[in-house]
């Protein structure tokens, strides 16, 4: 019931939003997302608490013969990705909050809108729902972008984003359905059945459709170059969106359908997608560092760290899966962080190009602290969110592969030094001509940043209430596969 | 006359075969477009050839009845397509098919 | 009692976040109070459990809360307390507060001050963390915010660059050698399925299920974590840049307690490396040779912080000998003793740079020693600690490891020599060229010339004091008779946390190196005292130096220049490579390729769409044909 | 039944005169229609026969009709502004359109070879005369005159191939011929004859290789006559091949089903590649409507097990979303003079919300992009080729369908991309309406779709 709540809530306010028109959208949007948020935090009480489990479910026959139906279910795992979802949606609401858009009801209807149906993939447990939020998803954003972004040729760059990621999630398409003609229903229970009784051979191809999808999605190398553009194209909220949440339905993807539907599939044929995964580690962070432009710099080094999310996740083991899901909830939060900094620099710059900063700690010394922080939760330092998926993520790899685990881990190295030599071109040094005028932080930006470092900071000493909120439904994953 | 008697159903088939072969390559080869008619109306005229040779063959008369049919749509058929032809004259002053390919790509 | 342990680390860290959120418009006195009095209050309670544990408490598992949770993989966030942990916790606070009332009057005119003393508690509270931790993550957390606080302080003056690439090539540098402890840590938990240090070492000994190779593997990835937090070769270069920072942090950071955290974890994996041939000569031989060119570097250096750096460095290679050859409990005398007169003379350098306004190159001091008296003599004393003399400090610990290696591998005896002889020479060149001769700095640094205030002179008088006594902890044999104290006091206090080497050396061969390792001390201090004080002679100007010895040395090596070509010039060469072709041309050319594609053979099919009546009757005709053929 | 449908012949005879109720009496009648075939649902057990059983109305019929006049009703509202009330122009063209739609009424409902036939001329002749109903306009001559010719030929090679079947059968009942030869080995001239036909359909619904009219025509004809074409009558064609290789060749040779294979896959090739480089809209739609017809014969290749139903829903769907999308194509080129290139549609959001919305959705959903019925109806089609193994075919589906997406998103990009000095473009509010009602349809269809599996067809 409560999983209905957190779809329908969003969607109704989005066509609420539409009608009543531009003016109080945004405050209606950032209610909107602080009930979602509250809503989940009922769910995962009632999870903790254990009883009365059936408000976390509801099924409802849909296409009976075709077995499609409306399931929604929250086991641990979707709820901590319901959780980034509503945790970091008030956050890009609010950060949006010093701009002003052209007909601000349709931007926020549309954000709402994709929130629904990311909840909605996110807690589904039918294949062909999961597919088809996936692919709505889409829409919203696309459109976002399209009229919404100032940059050149965003048609071009959007129409590219779009195709790309159409395109590849078609393959899944064919995947689902291979497994399909074997289970006739799309509950993923028998998805899981029919898939693990395929041949090691056969789960080898159904997987290298999905990964196809997904590794479009998430992105990895080398099927990543609509990533960056579109992210310089798109507006901040936009982008925010797509790095924080909407690529996460990817490996979330990853987790829910293809471990357990093709374990076999994964471990004997899929080698090819954990070294692909590794390698754009290193591409990515390549990259990061001859980047110019601070905004690129965020989309390779997101790059970077979802590939040893992807590599970690399937290794197929606890410790990868519980890095996975952490490292998804980090590494939203951790982006959306450095797109908040992009976002405040750039209103005041007017550009992103790094060489052409420096000095700004000397003139604003609490953004440069608060950036800091940021900066280390993306290098995963300790004591803040980013460790405790990655290492968790490295240790589950390892036990696939320890080579790949050297080459992924050395995001450890890489990651130090893009975002050092970054943080230092833009905050150290002295102020020059450009910087020295840094205007102080404003209130909603300390808001924000202190938020996420917040955020940042206590899921990282304290990470306990997620990873033991997604234990759980890991080990029954598991013991589902084996 | 003991030419005519063992005539069976093939030897009409071959017949309406070859017509309705002549009509297509007609229709295939000429340029003008009352001939280009003529050849369908010839292609149709086999297909009824055919209907009454095979209705005698498994002797009843729906082949037969068919035919009347196929003569009454082919004549509003020519209609139409006379009617067509008269505009395009009207406005081409020419028969010639080959003026058509305004509509391309 | 040993509950209270959790409070060590708590001080340290309500310092830090008091100072940051709420520090503002304090004087400068009261947050210097604060911060150094949180470290005082850590090191009562430290000195609170070390008794216990003196006493024979068992070691103690003290869990904070539950941390990471992934299916077999369990780690709280929890201390453990045995003798190991508890004699870090004592001289990590001692020495620790004592920098910190140092720092009170070092720091005492930058603008920073405050910030200042606020990285100094968070770094105390994370190598608190270090030492404490129960398990190799938690100690991970340590090792990670100890590096990131180095990288606050070293770049604590921002606006000049120099010092920014120094703290981010300490952070970088370091971060290799975190990878390869990862990796350690990723070996370990595969094939034991735990990193909990009890489980691991004390109660299960789990380690001994692994095989050798993977033992052997494990051993070296965890060593390269510790090269890299300790300054082996071959990264040992970030440490003399360090010195970019405040005196105190060098002090401190980077030669009492941060750098001496990876003997410290090789210590903890004892049980590890004690039966691991391969990794155990595998620090030996970095250890050695480390101790080498760090000695013989330090000779020809200029910068007083320098010299101590690359002094730093080559003891720190001579505590992994130490390690290498199983002498776990006498590397960890060392790092003590180390730590008194190295804190004291990087103190007493500081002081001499505070008088001298900031002067390093001690081709600009000499004959401070009318100056500044205090700070002369405890520097004196310093000196002739670490050279190894009888009785002070330096002399036993260093004496113990020189015997082990006798023991153990005679040629490494023989260079562990020459180091001891290195070591006395430059530290006595330091000091001469420092303390004596006439003063060859400006006019009016002279005129500036002044002994430190007390919040400075009073900590080198405590560690002066240290360097004296700090050696009784570990009396050998021999001396511990005939004195009628308690020798090796420390191996028996240890002897629950790490193993212990089957030493069996008779009294005779103790005295005899002890008398060599005196003789050699000695006859190069005179050395440069014959060079330095007798002949007066003075320091190379860069320009004319002339061997190419000399110069190599100076130029330490050419390492650095030797790593910018083998390894950023390619890193940043191959990147560009990616951005300026890769990307673009390649991968991206393939995608819009496929498009492009489309588009033209679009164009092709057009054709087939030529308007004319006559080919669509073709086509349809023999469309027509070819099926009926295909019957 | 039947009553309907002499009333929409008798309406059509004398819309002649009174010309103001042309509208409001076609829209009564159709939806007599369609109320009479809700009325007459579900009696399936006793099939409603006509003309001594030669039309045979089952729920198959019933349902396709239902579609028809759905469909007509739409595209009669869209059209009613394309010309002023007492044009003798509009009369005609009711008239003609609603001949074919009993031409269509017929091919779903027929249950004989001479009923086929018919059903197929009274559907195309008065289209001959639509597309060329354009006098002035030579391109409307054009086309209307190659449709004509080109049809014509068509249906005499199909009139040869009933010919042939009758020769091997000696009946023109589709019940009768499936009995003959139900063990699925033909004689060569049952086969012929089965090729034949399928030929001349495959003209009719214009599938590769006998499409090359299709582009051309749709173009060339008044693009209301386009939308019609493209929907209506499409949906007629398939309606009648479904039926007969649904009753007469339920277990066709193998070489049949390879042959509709063959021409799907050419379909989706050929069009979907040919549109990527269309700068007319309008002839870009005629080529998506060429690949939908591809999907549609995916439903009669699999005749055998493939529920009907699915193939009502895709023309349905399909039928309502290219509608929309020729009418507004329509309205937006006449406001540019003609111009109906991707230009002309550039800032339509700002010019016309409504209009650029329904637009929008429409495309979508014949791209496929859930949750738009759009998506369903293929996703019906592969799951229909999948389970008969044709997993080449369904590879080919998915990535032309992908192509596919780029043109439809390059016109939606362009209907969002911002101009200045946009005027907006009025529309009456009849259409209006219309485009919210049809958007509307598009999204509930698909959640509706469980009804689907209510109804047995």
């Amino acid at each position: 019931m409560l999983t209905l709540l957190l779809i329908a809530i969003p969607l109704f306010m989005a066509g609420a939003i539409f009608v009543m028109g531009s003016k109080s959208a945004r405050q209606l949007a950032l209610i909107t997302g602080v009930v979602e948020l509250l809503v989940t935090f009922a769910a995962i009480w009632v999870e903790k608490s254990g009883n009365n489990p059936e408000l976390l479910t509801f099924n409802k026959q849909w296409i009976g013969p075709l077995g499609i139906s409306y399931a929604f279910s929250l086991d641990g795992i979707s709820l901590v990705m319901v959780l980034l979802t509503t945790l970091l949606l008030p956050v890009i609401i609010y950060s949006s909050f010093n701009k002003t858009f052209r007909n601000p009801h349709v931007f926020y209807g549309l954000m709402l809108l994709m929130i629904a149906s990311m909840i909605g993939a996110f807690t589904t447990s039918d294949g062909l729902m999961f597919y088809i939020f996936y692919e709505f998803a889409l829409i919203p954003i696309y459109f976002m972008i399209l009229i919404w972004s100032h940059a050149e040729g965003r048609a071009r760059i959007t129409l590219k984003f779009f195709l790309y990621t159409l395109f590849g999630s078609l393959f899944m398409l064919v995947s689902l359905l291979y497994v399909y003609q074997h289970s006739h229903s799309f509950a993923l229970e028998d998805l899981y059945a029919a898939g693990q009784a395929l041949s090691a051979y056969e789960q080898g191809w159904v997987f290298a459709g999905f990964f196809i999808a997904f590794a479009v999605k998430i992105p990895v190398f080398p099927f990543h170059t609509w990533q960056p553009a579109t992210y310089n194209a798109a507006p901040t909220a936009g982008a925010m969106l797509l790095a924080g949440i909407m690529l996460k339905m990817a490996s979330y993807g990853l987790i829910r359908l293809v471990l357990p539907m093709l374990p076999e599939g994964v471990a004997e044929y899929g080698t090819w997608a954990l070294v692909l995964a590794s390698v754009s580690v290193l591409y990515a962070s390549g990259m990061a560092i001859v980047q110019k432009k601070f905004k690129l710099l965020i989309a390779y080094s997101s790059i970077a760290h979802l590939g040893v999310l992807t590599a970690g996740i399937l290794s197929g083991n606890a410790q990868g899966i519980q890095g996975g899901v952490m490292e998804m909830l980090s590494h939203g939060i951790i982006t959306v962080g450095l797109f908040v900094v992009y976002d405040i620099i750039e209103s005041r710059m007017s550009h992103d190009e790094m060489h052409r900063m420096g000095g700004i700690r000397e003139v604003n010394p609490q953004f440069a602290f608060l950036f800091f922080v940021i900066v280390m939760g993306s290098v995963a330092l300790p004591m803040t969110s980013g460790f405790v998926g990655e290492f968790l993520l490295l240790l589950g790899l390892n036990q696939y592969s320890t080579a790949l685990t050297i080459v992924a881990g050395l995001t450890v190295v890489l990651g130090a030094v893009y975002m050092l030599r970054s943080f230092q071109a833009m905050m150290l040094g002295t102020s020059n001509a450009h910087t020295q005028h840094f205007a102080p932080l404003n209130q909603q930006e300390k808001t924000l940043l202190y938020i996420i470092v917040a955020m940042i900071v206590i899921l990282g000493v304290y990470p306990d209430p997620i990873l033991s909120l997604s234990n759980p439904s890991v080990e029954t994953l598991l013991q589902g596969i084996h | 006359m003991q030419l005519f008697h063992n005539i069976t159903v093939n030897h009409y088939l071959v017949l309406s075969a070859v017509l309705f072969g002549l009509g297509a390559f007609g229709v295939l080869f000429r340029r003008n477009a009352i001939i280009m008619f003529m050849c369908i109306e010839l292609m149709l005229n086999a297909v009824n050839l055919t209907l009454v040779a095979f209705s005698k063959m498994w002797n009843h008369t729906d082949g037969q009845v068919f035919v009347f049919f196929i003569m009454v749509v082919a004549a509003a058929e020519v209609a139409v397509g006379l009617a067509i032809l008269m505009m395009l004259y009207r406005n081409l002053h020419t028969t010639d098919t080959n003026v058509l390919n305004k509509l391309k790509f | 009692m040993e509950k209270l342990v959790t409070l060590v680390p708590l001080f340290p860290l309500a310092g830090f976040l008091y100072i940051i959120f709420f520090g503002k418009g304090f004087s400068k006195g009261f947050i210097g109070t604060l911060a150094s009095s949180t470290i005082l209050l850590s090191f009562i309670v430290s000195v609170l459990v070390f008794t216990t544990q003196m006493h024979g408490a068992h070691p103690a598992v003290v869990k904070v809360f539950d941390w990471i949770t992934a299916g077999s993989f369990k780690v709280d966030f929890s201390f453990l307390v045995d003798p190991l942990s508890s004699i870090y916790l004592l001289f990590i606070t001692g020495v620790g507060f004592l920098i910190h009332v140092y720092s009170t009057g070092y720091m005492h005119d930058d603008e920073g001050f405050s910030r200042f003393m606020a990285y100094l508690n968070l770094f105390v509270f994370f190598m608190l963390i270090l030492v404490l931790g129960d398990s190799y993550v938690t100690m991970f957390v340590g090792w990670e915010g100890v590096g990131v606080c180095s990288f606050m302080l070293i770049g604590f003056w921002y606006k000049d660059m120099k010092n920014n690439d120094a703290a981010k090539k300490a952070f970088i540098v370091n971060r290799i050698g975190d990878l390869g402890l990862i990796i350690g840590m990723c070996l370990l938990f595969a094939y034991t399925g735990t990193l909990k240090f009890d489980d691991l070492f004390i109660s299960g000994s789990d380690i001994s299920g692994i095989p050798g190779g993977v033992a052997t593997a494990i051993g070296i990835s965890l060593f390269i974590g510790a090269m890299g937090k300790s300054a082996q070769i071959p990264l040992h270069t970030w440490l003399p840049d360090a010195m970019a920072g405040p005196t105190p942090v060098s002090a401190l950071i980077h030669a009492a307690t941060m750098v001496t955290a990876g003997i410290y974890m090789v210590a903890r994996s004892s049980e590890l490396y004690a039966f691991n041939e391969v990794a155990s000569q595998v620090i030996v031989w970095a250890g050695i040779l480390t101790s080498i060119l760090g000695a013989t570097i330090a000779l020809t250096q200029n910068d007083i912080k320098k010299v101590l750096a690359y002094s730093t460095v080559s003891q720190l290679g001579l505590m992994f000998v130490a390690l290498g050859m199983g002498a776990y409990s006498t590397a960890v005398f060392h790092v003590i003793t180390h730590a008194f007169f190295k804190a004291l003379l990087f103190l007493g350098s500081g002081s001499v740079i505070h008088g001298m306004g900031g002067e390093q190159d001690i081709r600009r001091m000499g004959g401070l020693k009318k100056h500044m008296p205090v700070t002369h003599l405890t520097f004196l004393i310093g000196t002739i600690a670490i050279a190894g003399v009888f009785p002070f400090a330096g002399f036993f610990s260093k004496d113990q490891i020189v015997a082990v290696a006798f023991e153990e591998n005679k040629i490494v005896f023989i260079l562990s020599l020459i180091v001891s002889a290195c070591t006395a020479f430059y530290m006595f060149r330091l000091y001469f060229l420092t303390f004596h001769g006439k003063f060859r700095g400006t006019h009016e640094q002279e005129h500036h010339l002044h002994e430190s205030p007390k919040s400075m002179t009073i900590p080198l008088v405590i560690l002066a004091a240290l360097s004296v006594v700090g050696g009784f902890i570990g009396l050998p044999h021999a001396v511990g008779e005939e004195m009628g104290m308690h020798w090796h006091w420390l191996d028996h206090f240890l002897q629950d946390a790490v193993v212990m080497p089957s030493m069996h050396m008779t009294m005779g061969t103790e005295l005899l190196l002890m008398v060599i390792a005196t003789v050699v001390a000695l006859s190069s201090i005179a050395y440069a005292w014959s060079i330095y004080k007798k002949r007066g002679v003075l320091a190379d100007e860069d320009k004319d130096m002339k061997s190419s010895a000399q110069k190599l040395l100076y130029n330490k090596y050419w390492i650095d220049e030797i790593y910018d070509t083998i390894i950023r010039k390619p890193v940043d060469r191959i990147s560009d490579f990616f951005g300026k072709f890769m990307e673009p041309k390649l991968i991206d050319g393939l995608v819009e390729g496929t498009g492009s594609l489309t588009k033209a053979t679009g164009g092709i099919f057009r054709m087939l769409q030529s308007g004319s009546l006559s080919l669509y009757i073709f086509v349809f005709i023999i469309g027509l044909i070819a099926i009926l053929l295909s019957l | 039944m039947i009553i309907s449908l002499l009333g929409i012949v008798i309406l059509a005879v004398d819309l002649i005169k009174m010309r103001k109720l042309v509208l409001p009496v076609t829209i009564a009648g159709l939806i007599a229609l369609l109320g009479s075939c809700i009325m007459d649902w579900g009696h399936h057990e006793v099939p409603f026969a006509q003309y001594g059983g030669m039309l045979l109305f089952d729920n198959y019929a019933l349902g396709f009709t239902m579609v028809f006049s759905v469909l007509a009703i739409f595209w009669f509202l869209m059209t009613s502004d394309q010309y002023e009330p007492t044009s003798s122009k509009k009369t005609d063209l009711y008239a003609l359109s609603i001949f074919s739609i009993c031409g269509a009424v017929v091919l779903s409902s027929y249950s004989s070879m001479v009923m086929l036939f018919l059903g197929v001329e009274i559907l195309s002749i008065p289209l001959y005369v639509l597309a060329a109903s354009d006098r002035k306009n030579i391109l409307s001559n054009e086309a209307g005159f190659k449709y004509f010719f080109l049809g014509s030929l068509a249906s005499a090679v199909m009139l040869f191939g009933i010919a042939l079947i009758y020769g091997a059968t000696g009946t023109f009942d589709l019940q009768t011929i499936a009995t003959t030869f139900a063990t699925g080995n033909y004689s060569g001239l049952m086969l012929t004859g089965c090729i034949l036909i399928l030929t001349g359909f495959a003209f009719k619904v214009s599938v590769a290789p006998f499409h090359l009219w299709a582009p051309d025509v749709y173009q060339g004809a008044p693009t209301t006559i386009t939308a019609f074409m493209a929907t209506i009558v499409k949906a007629a064609a398939f309606a009648g091949m479904y039926r007969l290789f649904a009753t007469s060749f339920p277990n066709h040779p193998q070489v049949v089903t390879s042959i509709m294979a063959v021409m799907i896959a050419l379909t989706l090739i050929l069009s979907n590649i040919t549109a990527v480089t269309q700068t007319s809209s309008k002839r870009l739609l005629a080529y998506s409507s060429l690949s939908h017809a591809g999907y549609m014969l995916g439903f009669v290749m699999m005749s055998g097990n493939a529920p009907a139903k699915y193939l009502m829903f895709y023309t349905l769907t399909y039928g309502i979303a290219s509608m929309t999308s020729f009418s507004i194509l329509q309205h937006v080129s006449s406001i540019q003079g003609g111009d109906d290139s991707r230009e002309a549609f550039k800032g339509l959001v700002k010019r016309n919300p409504v209009m650029a919305g329904a637009m929008t959705v429409s495309l979508l959903s014949m791209a496929g992009i859930p949750p738009l019925s759009g998506f369903l109806g293929k996703y019906y089609a592969i799951t229909q080729l999948l389970s008969g193994d044709y997993l080449a075919l369904v590879i080919i589906m998915i990535l032309t369908s992908a192509i596919a997406a780029y043109y439809y998103l390059r016109l939606i990009a362009a209907m969002f991309t911002p101009i200045e000095n946009a005027g907006r473009i009025m529309t009456g509010g009849l259409q209006r309406g219309m485009y919210i009602v049809l958007t509307l349809l598009l999204l509930v269809t698909f959640f509706a779709a469980s009804l689907l599996e209510l109804i047995e067809v």
